[in-house]
């Protein structure tokens, strides 16, 4: 079977300093995939390439088995990548229903269908009796919560997720968790970047851990956790790795 | 202000956040109680995962984020509501994260506008630029180039001169090894140790455990926005590899 | 052969005058990231308000550019307390409209007092033509084109030169860490929205030397500020003059080539060339994307 | 990284911006149910329909005008309302309109109703133009792009001999008409205008097409992010606008009978159509339509009180209207952004925390 996504030898510079760099990876159907790593190891850049805001230097990335390096992100989107935010970016001053609507404006089908779509995955996270309400009213969280079901309604193969847990109250945590559980039954996969750990450990089958723009570590939550490498680019580099001090 | 070149700590004031809640939006909160001091002549280390509220702290020492409760003091003097340019004038200056020298202006112009509070006294200034020159012979050579043309760690270098041109009584650094290769962060780190040696006052934040901790005198560690622990140095040495499988694992 | 020559000079004469026209529309865009679409109504004020100093009350036409432009700084300072220091955090769309409506309240000011006559400045002792050879030269351009020159020159060295000029520049690239280095941004902010309507009604004095005018068909001096704008980027005054002359040559070679009242649609189309392939060099300009 | 810290002050501003909303909101009004706005257009409609029958020739006239304007605004609105994207040239593309009938109908003798669809493709063909060169840019350009560009269309239409250069065309409506009779034709011909214009817009805000405008104005990289073809999108709203302006300007050709380059290209129009939308509120598709009311009320009585006011002996000039103009868009675009819409008409859900 295809994977969903499939870099190779990934690269991007931004101004002479490599953010991301040669890196390769998989992501298998209906898997969660967990992207952690120190702050500046490339992890947003990586996302920013998976779904087309910005054009690698070189590289593959392959969804579906079809090369979309170069591409805009429209194709990305129509190759079934969405993606959320680290920061909700939401449409404020429309409601969570016309939310919903954006990404599907270019998609063949009747209103009626979508709307009453939307509707189903608003209830999924609670969000049914915000239908009318406009995004600028919603919690910070909710407004996360709003931006992941805007990101299902292409019905996507795969869910590109920044920090979806960052700075949420731990009740709508457990609501976005159920969600992207829910969703992976169904089949979706998702690929989730976020700096708390624990997190993710209970909701990924895999996870991968870059350093310096590149993928030092691969596997079970266990082993990554416990890889020597993850724990040295948390730890950075000791005393001892530079040599006598004066 | 600090006017000897040579920062003498015992002078120096202590700067400390005493009961802090903040945060950047409306429904989020990222610090909450928080309370850390950071004693004179002392290099103060801040740790924590990501997220975990390091950076905030930092902006709210530096009076780029208001706090919502409670106070920030220097020397026992509430200045809370002290705006970042006064905070400066104050001998508090900040080494931001990530790059931040203006990349259209020379390396030079880079410096003066570090010692921008001493514009009405031009040989100040020329001294202070000097003095700096001198501090950081590397950037002599590159006085005329543009500083968006350095590199990275250049332009490290460039913003360390810049930060401590006015010769600062309080230092609060940022992740000075973010984004940086392996080689860069030895020079950071050496730097910061010459700035220890001298005997600053300093606040570091950085996610290079281990270097960090090599430099600190005292250390906090944040968890989730909330003080986690704090002791001198000694207390955590040994444990380093316990306490980041602790964050990975919380 | 002559006739080449001829336009070539005019050309450069005028287009160092546009430099000066477009300056100010440069500075806004480039420092403070505001659209002046009150640009070209400022610029009108200023060129009726010499006119009225000058034809008016019989003033030194050399002199009195020095007070229009003082007046004007003032009444910059006055819009950015009353209106632009609310706008900082708005969108681009209500600073456009804010201004979109400041344009119309000027125009209507200066057509009640001034009238929608079309105006000439009494050159006085600039009226001569200097004459080498076949070529003739108006004194009132060479004198237009130097003075603006001077400005320009004089912008360059304290934009490039001096302190303030750095911390200008410095916070054009970064606002939290110009504020963070000790700058006061909202005081310096201020006396650069001073300084660009200053120069907007200093290009007006230029042009009312080099041209006649009238309140009414202002905006025709937009485009051409525009124009230059998008050809020599933003906040720079040297690349401003550079292609305030080229624009220049361009409209009097064109003017050569066909009918005269046609320059203005070669000019737009330039207009229209221009922005199509400078829509990635303009640093800044473009809206980033994610 | 630059990018990312980019990002963090957009979000941070948004969240302002939010914020702020949030509270103005909370404190607002109740929410009105759905059916008042169509409620309020049809009244406002039904009211007006049988005004031409009824009223004298000079009141007549002013409501044709407020038709007028309300078939340009709504069409102004899709682009500079819903979108984001300010035209300051609504004058080009009605004036394209004018011209375009009067063309036809001094040269061919074609009637009022031959020339409303050439009109509308010909103001739809210019604007395909001026959206090619410049919707591609930030809003900025395209702002300033129309704001010259009014005065380029002045230039050239002056030159163009067959369009009767500086002095303009004369047209002539087929049939033996009073001038009570004609007053009417041309108000019943803008009244189903402004029903069909109002209609459009009604229909696009409620649309898909609608709710992709207002993502690109909120936020263009996100919208293009989620899949909007964002160009094209523009480009559509660009061209509906236009052609309803088109429209509208064919009629006002035979309207006024004559039409000349400086009045037909002047930035007046512009700033009524801007001025109208802003005031009437942009973002809701009744906003034109009572913002149309509200203006040429306005000027009308500008026109009728000023030259009779004699503040301390002194004659106030007719220019005086246009500064009141400006100075009501000023306070309107500095404090009342939504308009008088906006005022009564909160859109507003409860504000929930979690």
């Amino acid at each position: 079977m295809t994977n969903v996504i499939e870099t190779e030898t990934l690269t991007k510079s931004f101004g002479g300093m490599t953010a991301v760099s040669g890196t390769s990876f998989s992501v298998e159907p209906g898997t969660i995939v967990g992207l952690i790593g120190p702050n500046g190891s490339g992890k947003t850049t990586t996302l920013n390439l998976l779904n087309g805001a910005i054009a690698p230097d070189q590289g593959t990335i392959r969804v579906q088995g079809e090369n979309l390096a170069g591409k805009s992100s429209t194709a990305f989107v129509k190759a079934g990548v969405t993606r959320t935010f680290q920061n909700p970016r939401v449409f404020s001053t429309v409601t969570a229903m016309e939310n919903l609507l954006v990404p599907v404006l270019h998609t063949r089908g009747g209103k009626a269908g979508f709307t009453k779509k939307a509707e189903e995955l608003l209830e999924t996270v609670g969000l049914l009796g915000h239908r009318d309400t406009p995004a600028s009213e919603l919690s910070g969280g909710q407004q996360k919560l709003l931006e992941f079901v805007r990101a299902l309604m292409t019905d996507p193969h795969i869910v590109l997720m920044d920090e979806p847990f960052a700075g949420v109250h731990p009740s709508v945590k457990e609501v976005m968790r159920e969600a992207i559980v829910e969703r992976n039954k169904a089949g979706t996969a998702f690929m989730i970047v976020s700096h708390e750990i624990p997190d993710l450990t209970r909701l990924c089958s895999r996870i991968i851990c870059m350093s310096d723009g590149q993928v030092i570590a691969e596997g079970t939550p266990g082993e990554v956790t416990s890889h020597p490498l993850v724990i040295e680019a948390y730890l950075g580099q000791g005393p001892a790795s530079r040599g006598e001090r004066g | 202000m600090n006017t000897e070149a040579t920062a003498v700590s015992v002078t120096a004031p202590e700067l400390a956040l005493n009961d802090i809640t903040a945060g950047y939006f409306a429904n989020d909160i990222v610090l909450e109680s928080v309370s850390m001091t950071v004693r004179p002549g002392n290099v103060t280390v801040v740790l924590g995962p990501n997220g975990s509220g390091k950076s905030t702290s930092l902006r709210v020492m530096s009076g780029f984020l208001r706090p919502r409760t409670g106070t920030v003091t220097l020397d026992g003097q509430d200045i809370s509501t002290t705006s970042p340019a006064d905070r400066l004038r104050l001998g508090i200056a900040t080494l931001p994260q990530g790059r931040s020298v203006f990349p259209d202006l020379s390396v030079d112009e880079n410096l003066r506008l570090g010692a921008w509070q001493l514009r009405n006294d031009k040989g100040r200034l020329n001294d202070a630029v000097d003095a700096m020159l001198e501090r950081y012979p590397k950037l002599k050579p590159l006085r005329t180039r543009l500083a968006g043309s350095l590199s990275g760690g250049q332009a490290r270098l460039l913003e360390f001169a810049r930060t401590l041109i006015l010769e600062p009584s309080v230092l609060l650094i940022d992740e000075p090894s973010v984004g940086l290769a392996p080689v860069l962060v030895d020079d950071v780190y050496n730097e910061l140790e010459r700035l220890k040696d001298e005997g600053r006052t300093i606040l570091l934040v950085d996610q290079n455990v281990q270097a960090a901790i090599g430099l600190a005198d005292q250390v906090y560690t944040l968890a989730y926005g909330k003080n986690h622990l704090q002791g001198a140095r000694d207390s955590f040495e040994g444990q380093l590899d316990d306490l980041i499988k602790q964050w990975l694992n919380l | 052969m002559n006739e080449i020559v001829q336009s070539l000079i005019n050309g450069a004469l005028l287009g160092g005058v546009y430099g000066g026209l477009a300056m100010g529309l440069s500075l806004l865009l480039g420092v403070l990231r505001i659209v002046n679409l009150a640009h070209s109504a400022v610029l009108i004020f200023g060129a009726l308000l010499y006119w009225q100093f000058v034809n008016g009350f019989g003033l030194d036409p050399l002199l009195m550019i020095a007070p229009v432009v003082l007046i004007a700084y003032l009444f910059g300072l006055g819009v950015h307390r009353g209106v632009t220091q609310y706008l900082t955090r708005e969108s681009d769309s209500t600073v456009m409209l804010a201004f979109f409506g400041l344009m119309i309240i000027l125009e209507s000011i200066a057509i009640m007092i001034w009238t929608t006559d079309t105006k000439t400045v009494a050159l006085g002792y600039l009226s001569g033509v200097i004459r080498i050879g076949d070529l003739n030269i108006p004194v009132s351009r060479v004198v237009a084109a130097a003075i603006t020159l001077v400005v320009l020159v004089a912008l360059h060295f304290f934009l490039t030169r001096t302190l303030t000029g750095s911390a200008i520049r410095g916070m054009a690239q970064n606002r939290d860490v110009a504020a963070m280095v000790g700058i006061n941004v909202e005081k310096l902010s201020r006396r650069v929205f001073g300084a660009g309507i200053a120069l907007a009604a200093f290009g007006g004095t230029v042009l009312s030397l080099v041209s006649s005018f009238s309140p009414q068909e202002h905006t025709r001096w937009l485009a051409w500020a525009f124009l230059v704008v998008i050809l020599g980027g933003l906040g720079s005054a040297m690349r401003t003059l550079v292609a305030g002359i080229a624009v220049g040559i361009f409209e009097t070679v064109v003017g050569l080539l066909i009918p005269f009242q046609y320059t203005y649609l070669a000019l737009y189309a330039l207009l229209a060339v221009a922005l199509l392939i400078r829509n990635e060099g303009l640093g800044g300009i473009k809206q980033r994307t994610i | 990284m630059a990018e990312t810290t980019d990002l963090d002050k957009d979000a941070k501003r948004n969240s302002d911006v939010a914020l702020a909303q949030a509270k103005a909101a909370s404190a607002g009004v109740r929410k009105a149910p759905w059916w008042v706005t169509p409620l309020v257009a049809v009244a406002i409609f039904a009211i007006i329909a049988p005004m031409g029958g009824i009223l004298g020739l000079g009141a007549v006239t002013t409501l044709t005008t407020v038709l007028y304007y309300t078939v340009i605004a709504q069409g102004w609105n899709l682009l500079g309302g819903y979108g984001g994207y300010l035209n300051f040239g609504a004058a080009v593309f009605a004036g394209t309109g004018a011209y375009t009938a009067a063309w036809l109908n001094s040269e061919f003798e074609w009637t009022l109703w031959q020339t409303l669809i050439p009109a509308a493709f010909a103001a739809a063909f210019v604007s395909l133009i001026v959206g090619f060169a410049t919707l591609r840019l930030r809003s900025h350009y395209f702002a300033i792009f129309t704001l010259v560009l009014t005065f380029l269309a002045l230039v050239v239409v002056k030159n163009w001999p067959a369009l009767g250069g500086a002095i303009g065309l004369f047209t002539d409506v087929e049939g033996d008409f009073s001038s009570r009779g004609l007053a009417i034709l041309f108000f019943y011909v803008l009244f189903g205008l402004a029903i069909l214009a109002t209609v459009i817009a009604y229909f696009v805000e409620h649309s898909n097409f609608g709710y992709a405008l207002r993502a690109i104005s909120e936020d263009e990289p996100a919208a293009q992010v989620l899949g909007v073809k964002t160009t094209s999108v523009k480009l559509r709203a660009l061209l509906i606008g236009a052609a309803l302006g088109g429209l509208a300007g064919a009629v006002y050709a035979f309207f006024t009978g004559y039409i000349e380059p400086a009045g037909t290209f002047s930035l007046d129009l512009a700033l009524d159509i801007v001025l109208v939308c802003v005031i009437g509120g942009m973002r809701s598709w009744l906003g034109p339509l009572i913002g149309s009311i509200i203006v040429v009320l306005l000027e009308q009585i500008l026109r009728v009180v000023v030259p009779n006011l004699h503040l301390f002996g002194l004659d106030i000039p007719a220019e005086t209207n246009r500064l009141v103009l400006g100075v009501l868009l000023l306070i309107f675009a500095l404090f009342i952004r939504r308009g008088v819409v906006g005022l009564f008409v909160q859109r507003r859900g409860r504000v929930v925390s979690v």
